[in-house]
């Protein structure tokens, strides 16, 4: 088996198992495999500018919110139905990401991560101040009755499960098919070495502008995904802890990893989840345990497997 | 009130964001530009001050100022010690590598927070200033009757603040002194330009990194007990500073701790001149737009260096 | 297009502040053969190649590749022309495979046909004699080695001109023996510039040579004209460590 | 303060208790859930889910929220429970997070298999998790405060039966404003939702009375300096209102002092911008001889009821609003008793229901979208309330207090008319 096949074999792996894992675990488990798929789809996107391209940016929030709120506020203020109103949010983040990706990588290294942040903080401030259409903090719900797609109901448990791993499948497939392209190599060249790339010939800036696009039109679709299947939009996902948390999905599942983005999450979130049923101070372990996490496990969950075990993970 | 004294009252209350934000800046300036970490426990090291400011001056009894005094000598020294102890356990055993210097950091950031929480509680708590009169100010127009001069209603400052942007200044030119003139500073220097040669030079570089760090921490301390008596300890508090600090210091440029300083002016000036003219969330948003816009069309800082 | 020289330079300068570290080169480098800059520490020669392939923009002057002005066009489209470039100090994708590092370099002209970048790969690695090491991380490699990918890398773009700088530095002397040969079989292949410290290296593979001293072109030549001229014996070979 | 006869449940609640025997209560206090518990068909707990901000912002809030809750708990299991079945809290921190809300809200529905989730005070936690309550068919009842649930954006199973909403508190403040302390008002507030319902409820209702608001200033929520703001409040104002919330509403209020130093407007404020604060702190010397409206007194009244006396003593708070233990702990006084009193109409609503188990939800909603008058009682000891089963909002009378020698003394106590406003939705023609 070529080592190719082998990765490919690996992705449908996990997919079918995301898949009977619906029929097999308790629906607790189901409800939480649907969040993170949605927030799985959000730590691909960022996977792709970061562990790929070897851009940091903090500025991912803005290009969750834009999905999210390209999505909500158009079904909310101009009665979109589901699908043009996904559109709007797709192509909401696809601009938004576009112009920040554009000036944004004037710049590079820190200052590229600073001035990410500083564009997300502009952008959560305008959702502050224009609180009599988007509600500010508080946000708002996107009724029940709005969020049917190709006559599904998205709000039942199950379509809702089905829908994530549609969204999930697509976005995980198709990244890992990307960054295997001679696109996604020439960014993985960029990230090894940018000025050796540009010495190669390979238009580096432009190949990052892309790079931004996609991983933030990813993140808008995650974000637009989340406002429709859990019937919420809020200025908390623009907030600068919503940027973080990416990063710290795809350090800990491993960066540059196709199924690192994943297996950050699904760890995130139990890590949190299960001690909060031990302590009400979870939040301590999970510093204690990112902190042991970076001193025993430098490649992330995904990246020590590669390292030690499955050398041709892709 | 009128446009003058309103702009003299904004200048003054952003002359002393500005004073904070170059101390807890400059913190993670020397961090940054010796050890080329990113720090994002930073904001927390800022909060604990405040917080062990509350702790000390709460157990002091008498005169607010004892205690204020004892909290900026006492701050400072625990936050440095509890920096310089987490460098060495956790930072030096993962070689500052970036990616998990950053991932280290969250973590740090998520114990020192909950452990704050479970200890100090989640309640804002007031530290009593030292001294704080009111101090009116008076503004000069030139009417009808000629020069005159009067007091605007409002135009006041409290000389606790007036206190703070001292203080700031002198620490800052105290810390420039050590930094420029002396030996301590000359390794931390060496170490900064190139920590390969300064360890062939017999500089520890292990240990200096260890004290860059404590430092660093403390200087976010002592901005943080200066301005627990405005602004209360609260163990979320470390958050915008963080922002902020990083903010001055990539505008500044990287390692140049002048440009540190200029940011740190600069930022906290415009964020209270720029609200004399914009409703407040609007002059937030253009204050951070132009920020990021500077830094877009000036990668490398307003003092640092171009690559060729 | 000019039939003789494939680059030349019209008063190419360079100036950091008011220091000039190029002034008013005047360049030409003939077609198919292989060039060496020579100069000492300081004289300008990277500079003057980080000019030529758009790294370091110049203060004023033109270059001109196949006759056309190339002033205005990014690195990375000079490049795209058919210059390969080697790096003073050696860079590669330490990170990636072999066959990785130089399938990026050939990916570029060859776009996604699989097999023919494959086969270049394999051509390339095997002409440096790194054939065997294919899969190893280049970065795992001796600095030799590194600097042999460097230019299997370069090899691999099919360039019309190879800038090399440097290429010796570092290596062991059975190194720059083989290194010599490789460059032998290029001879006619393509056009090379080379700077180039190592005289025996220079002598050994150069059919012109062009002298830098000071940022000012000093001489140019072939090498027995140079070898002649007293004012580079004066101001370059006298001093040399050749 | 209006007083009304008890009414029929908690006499009930009574005779229960008494029927429980004296002895029975002493082994209910050791032993909740075990013994005590006779007449229920099932003697397995009632789950009531907990969504608690233990950490994020709220952290301040929710711990007595904590407190209060399990007071109530306590209390209602000491008087045998709900239909006979011993109460369990199942609290779950949701980090003050939307994101975490509905993840806690789950957590409630599928994994502890609660019967109802409870206890949610911030509006955006609110707005995130209600929407899973709802999809989950789990009763969740808020103490929020917020406009949320009378407005119409969230569903049936979503209620606000323990405590006023900010239109309601608002509302019922403009007349007070305006006839005793000036006309022509200058509004300072968050720049964020929460703060927009101040300003557009308050600027109506003011405008209704024959005033105006001269000047609107709303403060960028991640502010920690105000004084900067403060230039433009307009000189002809005549009563400055001011709402702050988070970690930085000490500094807003200092600040405010400092900036009109010896002759400033009236000044009223909601406590919003002191809950949790020490009104003696030092730089609030000021804030003598200001109004505040006030949720329920933190400061025990001259004329303190008995309900009041009995809650004070349930929850562990002193005369003055702060916790016996420890005088320094401030209480969030004039927004925890919504969870005493939610708590007990979950309880009369179940009890009405009969209820039995999660098949029993509908029912429930039902029961308690059929109460209306609550009156004043231990089991509502912040005042009589009116529950529109309509809108799933309670409306309750408010304080107006007056800061003299560094308490808060109350000077007015609205009607509940006062508060009352046009239904905006009718929950009850939802299906379940």
């Amino acid at each position: 088996m070529t080592d190719s096949q082998r990765s490919q074999l690996l992705h449908l792996g996990v997919i079918a198992l995301l898949f009977v894992a619906f029929f097999v675990l308790p629906t607790y488990h189901v409800g939480n495999l649907s969040r993170i798929m949605v927030l799985a789809v959000y730590a691909i996107g960022y996977n792709f500018l970061f562990g790929y391209t070897g851009l940091l940016s903090l500025g991912h929030a803005l290009f969750f919110a834009a999905g999210m709120y390209g999505l909500g506020l158009s079904m909310e203020l101009f009665d979109l139905t589901t699908a043009p109103a996904l559109m709007v949010g797709l192509a909401s983040a696809l601009i938004v990401s576009a112009v920040i990706g554009f000036l944004a990588l004037r710049t590079s290294g820190v200052s590229f991560m600073i001035v990410t942040l500083m564009f997300a903080q502009a952008g959560y401030l305008t959702i502050l101040y224009f609180g009599s259409y988007t509600r500010g903090d508080e946000g708002f719900v996107i009724q029940q009755a709005d969020r049917v797609l190709f006559g599904l109901d998205l709000s039942n448990d199950t379509a809702r499960y089905f829908a994530a791993l549609v969204l999930f499948s697509v976005c995980f497939l198709a990244v890992a098919r990307l960054v295997q392209s001679p696109f996604g190599r020439t960014l993985v060249a960029i990230r090894e070495n940018e000025e050796r790339a540009r010495m190669l010939g390979y238009n580096t800036v432009a190949h990052k502008l892309k790079a931004v696009v996609i991983s933030g039109t990813i993140a808008g679709v995650a974000g637009a995904a989340y406002a429709l299947l859990f019937g919420y939009a809020g200025a908390t996902f623009a907030t600068v802890q919503y940027s973080i948390f990416p990063l710290l999905w795809v350090l800990l599942g491993g960066a540059g990893t196709t199924i690192g983005p994943l297996i950050g999450v699904i760890f995130m979130f139990y890590l949190i989840d299960l001690s909060s049923d031990i302590t009400s101070a979870y939040m301590l372990i999970a510093g204690v345990v990112l902190v042991l996490l970076t001193l025993f496990a430098p490649q992330g969950l995904a990246g020590e497997l590669r390292k030690r075990v499955f050398k041709w993970m892709p | 009130m009128d446009f003058g004294p309103h702009l003299l009252l904004a200048s003054l209350e952003g002359a002393v964001t500005a004073a904070i934000l170059a101390l807890t800046a400059m913190g993670l300036s020397i961090v940054f530009g010796v050890m080329r970490v990113v720090n994002v426990a930073h904001g927390e090291f800022y909060m604990l001050g405040a917080v062990i400011a509350w702790w000390v001056t709460s157990l002091i009894g008498g005169h607010p100022a004892i205690g204020f005094v004892l909290a900026l000598g006492i701050a400072p020294l625990l936050v440095g010690f509890l920096a310089a102890a987490a460098d060495k356990v956790i930072l030096q055993k993962i070689n500052y590598d970036p990616d998990r210097t950053i991932v280290a950091t969250i973590g740090l950031l998520y114990i020192i927070q909950q452990t704050t929480l479970m200890t100090f509680g989640p309640d804002a708590r007031p530290v009593q200033p030292p001294f704080n009169t009111r101090i009116a100010l008076p503004w000069f127009e030139f009417g009808d009757a000629g020069f005159a001069m009067y007091w605007p209603w409002g135009l006041s400052i409290t000389s606790y603040k007036l206190f703070v942007i001292m203080a700031a200044i002198g620490i800052l030119t105290a810390l420039w002194l050590v930094i420029t003139r002396s030996k301590i500073g000359l390794i931390m220097r060496a170490t900064q330009l190139d920590s390969e040669t300064a360890l062939a030079f017999g500089v520890p570089v292990d240990r200096v990194y260890m004290w860059v760090f404590g430092l660093g921490a403390g200087l976010a301390a002592v901005g943080a007990v200066l301005v627990v008596p405005i602004q209360q300890a609260h163990y979320l508090m470390g958050h915008d500073p963080l922002l902020l600090a990083f903010i001055t210091v990539i505008i500044g440029g990287l390692g140049s701790l002048p440009g540190t300083v200029i940011a740190a002016i600069l930022i906290g000036m415009s964020d209270g001149i720029i609200s004399v003219f914009f409703s407040p969330t609007l002059a937030k948003i253009i204050a951070t737009l132009v920020v990021a816009m500077v830094l877009a069309f000036r990668p490398q800082g307003l003092l640092g260096r171009t690559a060729h | 297009m000019d039939a003789v020289n494939i680059l030349t330079t019209k008063g190419l300068t360079k100036a950091y502040g008011g220091i000039k570290a190029n002034t008013d080169i005047d360049f030409a480098l003939p077609r198919g053969k292989t060039m060496a800059l020579i100069g000492p520490n300081g004289a300008g020669k990277s500079t003057f190649v980080g000019m030529l392939c758009g790294r370091i923009p110049a203060t004023r002057g033109d270059v001109f590749f196949e006759g056309a002005n190339i002033n205005a066009l990014p690195a990375h489209q000079r490049i795209s022309l058919g210059i390969a470039y080697t790096f003073q100090i050696t860079s590669v994708f330490a990170g990636l495979s072999l066959h990785e590092n130089v399938a990026l370099a050939a990916r570029r002209r060859l776009g996604a046909d699989v097999a023919a970048v494959n086969a270049k790969v394999a051509d390339v690695l095997a002409r440096v004699g790194l054939a065997e090491r294919t899969d190893q991380i280049a970065g795992d490699l001796s600095y030799g080695h590194q600097r042999l990918l460097e230019i299997a890398m370069g090899l691999a773009q099919d360039p019309r001109l190879f800038i090399l700088d440097e290429p010796t530095q570092g290596l062991a002397d059975s190194e720059v023996e083989e290194f010599i040969a490789l460059i032998n079989t290029l001879a006619g292949e393509t056009t090379i510039l080379l700077i180039e410290h190592n005289m025996d290296v220079v002598m050994k593979t150069a059919t012109h040579i062009t002298v830098l001293d000071a940022g000012e072109v000093l001489a140019a030549g072939t090498p027995e004209e140079i070898r002649a001229n007293a004012a580079v014996q004066a101001a370059y070979l006298g001093t040399s460590d050749a | 303060m209006v007083t009304k006869p008890e009414s029929k449940f908690t006499r009930r609640g009574m005779l229960k208790t008494m029927a429980a025997g004296t002895g029975a209560i002493a082994a209910t206090s050791a032993l909740p859930g075990l013994s005590g518990f006779a007449q229920a068909q099932s003697s397995a707990p009632i789950k009531i889910g907990f969504q608690v901000h233990r950490t994020g912002i709220g952290a301040a809030y929710g711990r007595w929220y904590n407190r209060t809750t399990e007071a109530a708990v306590k209390r209602i299991n000491d008087m045998g429970g709900i239909n006979g079945r011993p109460v369990e809290l199942v609290a779950e921190d949701d980090g003050t997070d939307p994101k975490r809300g509905a993840e806690v809200v789950e957590k409630f529905a599928t994994q502890h298999e609660c019967d109802i989730a409870f206890g949610t005070l911030f509006s955006h936690v609110v707005y995130g998790s209600s929407p899973r309550a709802g999809e989950l068919k789990l009763p969740y009842f808020v103490v929020s405060e917020g406009h949320h649930v009378a407005s119409g954006k969230l569903n049936r199973y979503t209620l606000q039966p323990g405590i006023t909403d900010v239109k309601s508190q608002v509302q019922a403040m403009a007349p007070f404003v305006a006839n005793n302390l000036g006309k022509k008002v200058t509004m300072i507030f968050p720049d964020f939702a929460f703060g927009h319902d101040h300003r557009d409820f308050f600027t109506a209702a003011i405008e209704a009375q024959g005033g105006e608001v001269v000047e609107h200033i709303a403060i960028p929520p991640t502010e920690t300096s105000f004084s900067k703001y403060f230039p433009r409040i307009p000189r002809e104002t005549e009563v400055i209102y001011h709402v702050m919330v988070g970690p930085a509403v000490l500094t807003f209020v200092k600040e405010l002092g400092e900036f009109f130093g010896p002759s400033s407007p009236e000044i009223f404020g909601f406590i919003d911008s002191l809950e949790a604060v020490d009104i003696k702190s030092p730089g609030l010397e000021f804030l003598e001889g200001t109004y505040f409206w006030e949720g329920n007194p933190r400061n025990a009244q001259a004329d303190q009821t008995s309900h009041d006396k009995a809650y004070r003593a349930a929850v562990g708070v002193d005369d003055n609003g702060a916790s016996v233990e420890d005088a320094q702990d401030v209480s969030t006084y004039s927004h925890m008793f919504g969870c005493w009193e939610t708590l007990n109409i979950i309880k009369r609503g179940m009890e009405t229901a009969g209820y039995q188990g999660p098949a029993d939800r509908a029912k429930l909603i039902e029961a308690v979208e059929a109460m209306s008058d609550m009156p004043l009682s231990d089991d509502h000891p912040q005042g009589a309330k009116r529950f529109n089963g309509k809108t799933h909002q309670t409306f309750g009378h408010q304080y107006i207090s007056k800061v003299s020698d560094g308490k808060l003394v109350v000077e007015h106590t609205t009607s509940i008319e006062d508060g009352l406003y046009e239904d905006e939705v009718d929950y009850t023609t939802q299906s379940f």
